[in-house]
This record gives structure tokens, sequence and C-alpha cells, in this order.
């Protein structure tokens, strides 16, 4: 992680599906990301379950964000963190998640939230 | 409505179609009419590319992703905002969606 | 110094914007600005027009109004938001060819956009969550 | 330094417990709303050092709960106590 403060990091905690919560973390990002701002991605807590792989949302009448997670290389977001330890927690490994990101232990990501200049937790 | 063969297709006030599903090249081709605009395959190449983008990403996207999309997809020299509104007016993304059959934008920027 | 503020939570199901009217209240006293309020996710109900509490229970969104009004405050509703869950002015309930709109005076629809920027052109962007 | 403000009760989500898993040295933690449970002495055991605790007396006082109730680390403040900590805070990340 890099000394100089970056932009913008947006939290995801929320599981995804149950509530709109996922979406609309995305949507502020890829917004922040269009405005020209440095932004980076932490999935903790049971946010780390928008990663899972095999997501069916339009069993249940929903759009979902599998889709709009790939085009956040579009957006240029490249900066996609996971707490290793809330992976840990819920039973599960990086194999099972369908995008590639940086697993942090727990010192990295409170330094992650230190190194940015705006924080936006849901 | 847009006229087409026997049946009518809905549209809103804006032109948006009512149903996604309608869409079809022929449609196309009547909303850019409605807009003013002749389809040429330069902007056929954008419609298409639209509509795989959409198809990938479930997102209209906004001018910046659209730009870097197609210069991943057509090359660096299509690759530009001064070419896009050549082929489709002052607001490129927002135009090429809406005759490429994608959701009407919640003006979300 | 520059606030604003977010505001994630509706009224009558939790207390987002009552905390927030609080704090805001505290940051005016001491003799901050308070430049935007910006409703996001269900937030976005206290920018009805059409808010009826019984007499004898608090107007949370009145209050924010009459606040934003005195202050100079600028209430700013998330449209993507607002739209889908039924939140309207004039122009979208056309664009939409909807029969009416119901968002309250001194409040206006813009992009989440705002929320970034009052986040980059304040001093402090201070959240209340659902 | 962060001012971490939270406001669900650690007996029904993990709120409490994610934040303080990602708060480090010197950030200051002020509960408010349903959260303000989480300064009662049976949550003691969550803490950890070297953080500094805050709780929202007004929302302690909608739900009855006393000043006798809370373990010893938390220091109960007003909303211009509220104020004050966002002041001086870099950031203020809200949980919820």
């Amino acid at each position: 992680m890099s000394e100089n403060m970056s932009d913008l990091l947006i939290m995801f905690r929320k599981a995804p599906i149950g509530t709109s919560w996922a979406r609309e973390a995305l949507d502020l990002a890829l917004v922040g990301a269009a405005f020209g701002q440095h932004v980076s991605l932490l999935f903790m807590g049971d946010g780390v379950y928008q990663l899972l792989t095999n997501q069916q949302p339009e069993s249940v009448g929903q759009k979902g964000t599998q889709a709009m997670m790939k085009a956040l290389p579009m957006y240029d977001i490249e900066q996609i963190f996971v707490s290793q330890q809330c992976l840990a927690d819920r039973g599960l490994t990086q194999d099972q998640l369908g995008f590639s990101c940086d697993l942090l232990d727990q010192t990295q990501v409170q330094a992650l939230l230190q190194s940015h200049q705006q924080v936006f937790n849901f | 409505m847009l006229p087409l063969e026997n049946a009518s297709i809905p549209t809103d006030d804006e032109g948006y179609l009512e149903n996604l599903n309608d869409w079809q090249p022929e449609i196309a081709a009547l909303i850019a009419k409605n807009e003013g605009l002749t389809l040429s395959p330069e902007h056929w190449e954008i419609i298409t590319l639209l509509r795989q983008f959409y198809q990938e990403f479930e997102l209209s996207p906004a001018m910046r992703p659209l730009i870097k999309y197609i210069g991943l997809q057509l090359g660096k020299e299509k690759a530009r905002s001064i070419y896009l509104m050549q082929l489709f007016g002052e607001s490129p993304a927002k135009m090429a969606s809406k005759i490429a059959g994608l959701p009407k934008p919640t003006n979300c920027l | 110094m520059n606030y604003s503020i977010a505001i994630y939570g509706g009224p009558y199901s939790n207390q987002a914007a009552h905390s927030a009217l609080h704090f805001a209240q505290a940051a005016l006293t001491r003799g901050h600005c308070i430049s935007r309020v910006f409703f996001y996710h269900d937030g976005i109900y206290n920018g009805s027009a059409l808010v009826s509490p019984p007499q004898d229970e608090a107007n949370v969104p009145a209050q924010w109004h009459t606040l934003a009004k005195e202050n100079d405050i600028e209430l700013v509703v998330c449209i993507a938001a607002a739209v889908r869950r039924g939140l309207l002015d004039e122009k979208e309930a056309k664009r939409y060819s909807r029969a009416s709109h119901n968002i309250a005076e001194g409040v206006s629809l813009s992009g989440l956009g705002q929320l970034i920027d009052a986040g980059l052109t304040s001093h402090k962007l201070i959240t209340f969550g659902l | 330094m962060i001012l971490h403000t939270v406001n669900k009760s650690p007996s029904t989500q993990s709120t409490l417990k994610e934040c303080l898993f990602t708060a480090t040295n010197g950030d200051n933690i002020l509960l408010i709303e349903d959260g303000v449970y989480g300064s009662t002495t049976a949550f003691k055991a969550l803490l950890k050092e070297g953080l500094h605790y805050f709780v929202l007396q007004e929302d302690l006082d909608a739900r009855g709960i006393a000043i006798d109730q809370l373990a010893p680390e938390w220091t109960a403040i007003s909303y211009t106590g509220f104020v004050e900590l966002t002041e001086t805070a870099d950031t203020v990340c809200s949980w919820f």
C-alpha cells in the first residue's frame, strides 16, 4: 500500500440479494470512478458473500451485481480487497470467489482505512 | 409507438422502448430516424458494441467506460469522444444507448 | 468548518434522519456551516411532501425542510434511488408519464455524483445509516 | 485518526465487532442509536486497547440506560461532543 492518501474507499459489508445495499454501494463506486476519483473496494463481513460465484439473482426476480462487478476494469477500478479473516470466519476460500481480489490480513485492512481520504461504508 | 410491419411497438414519451425485448435492428433504425439519424455501418458498429456491453455488464455505460470498451474492442482510433459525437451528436452515450434499446438512463451522474 | 451530511434511513422506521437533525443543529450551534444533505437508499422518503404524521409525533422531514430553509442548506435526493421508490418531481413525473409528483418544496432530485462531490468539497461528510 | 460511529446493538449484528476489527490505535469509537447497548458491561469483552470509547448520552437516556451500567472504558457525550469529535477526525466512518 502506498504512503500517499488515496481518494475513495468503498466498503461492502452486507450480503447480496436480501437488501439493495450491494447494488447501491456499487453504483456509488461507479459514479465515483466516473467522477475521476481513484476508487478502492473492500469486501468484509457478510459483504464477502457478494463475491461468490454461481449466484442466480434472477431466481428471486433481481438483477444482482455479478455482471456489474465485471465492468469494474472499464471504470478503472482495479483495487479490490477482501478480508482474509472474514472469509475464514465464513468457511470460505479464495478459490470460491468469482473475482480476483487481494486478500488482506487485519493489519492491512486497518492500514487501508487509514490511507483513504474518504470512506463510504455499506 | 413505432410502426413495424403490422404491429406497433410501444415507446414512452421520450422514445424509449417500453419493453426491451421488442428491440430488433429495424426498431433501432426507426428510433434513429425519430432522432434525425440515418444509421451507417459506423453507427452499427457502436450500437452492436453497446448491446454487447449491456449483455456483459447489465449496465448502460457512461462516456468514459464506453470509450475504454471501444478502445479494447475496436482499437484506439475509434475510442475518442469526438468520433462518437460525430456519429451520435452531443450526448453520444445517451443517444446510442437509446437506439441500441438499453434501459432509459436514471440520470444518476 | 464546512459539513455535508448523508442520510440513508427513512422517516418513522428508524432514527437516522432524527439523529442527523440533532447533529446538524449541534454543528450549526458550534458555528459550522452545513452545505448539503444528501438522501440515499430509503433516506429519500424524507424528501416527500406527503409525510403526514399524527399531531403528537415529530415530523422529522418537515423539521429538516425548515432547518434547511433557515440555514441555506441544500437538500438533495438521489434521483435513481428516489424514482425507483416512487418519489418524483414534476420533470421526472413527466419523463415517466406519471399522473402526479410528490417531492417537497426546497428538495431537489439529483445524481449520486452530488454525494461524491459533497465528500470532495466539504471538510467533513457525516453519514447516518439505516 | 478515524472517528467510527456504530448504530447497531452488538447482540443482533456484528457491526461493532467489524468496526473494532478495522479500528487502529488512536481511533475514536462513538456508539449512537441502538449501538449504545454495546457500552454496557455485558459487552466489555469485545473492547480492545488503544482506542477511545464514547457513547451518545441522548441515546442512552432514550433507552433508559444509566451511566453506572456502562463499562468503565466508555465516556458519555452530548451531540455537541459528537460534533467536537468530528472536528478533530481525519475521516468519519459510519458503521450501520
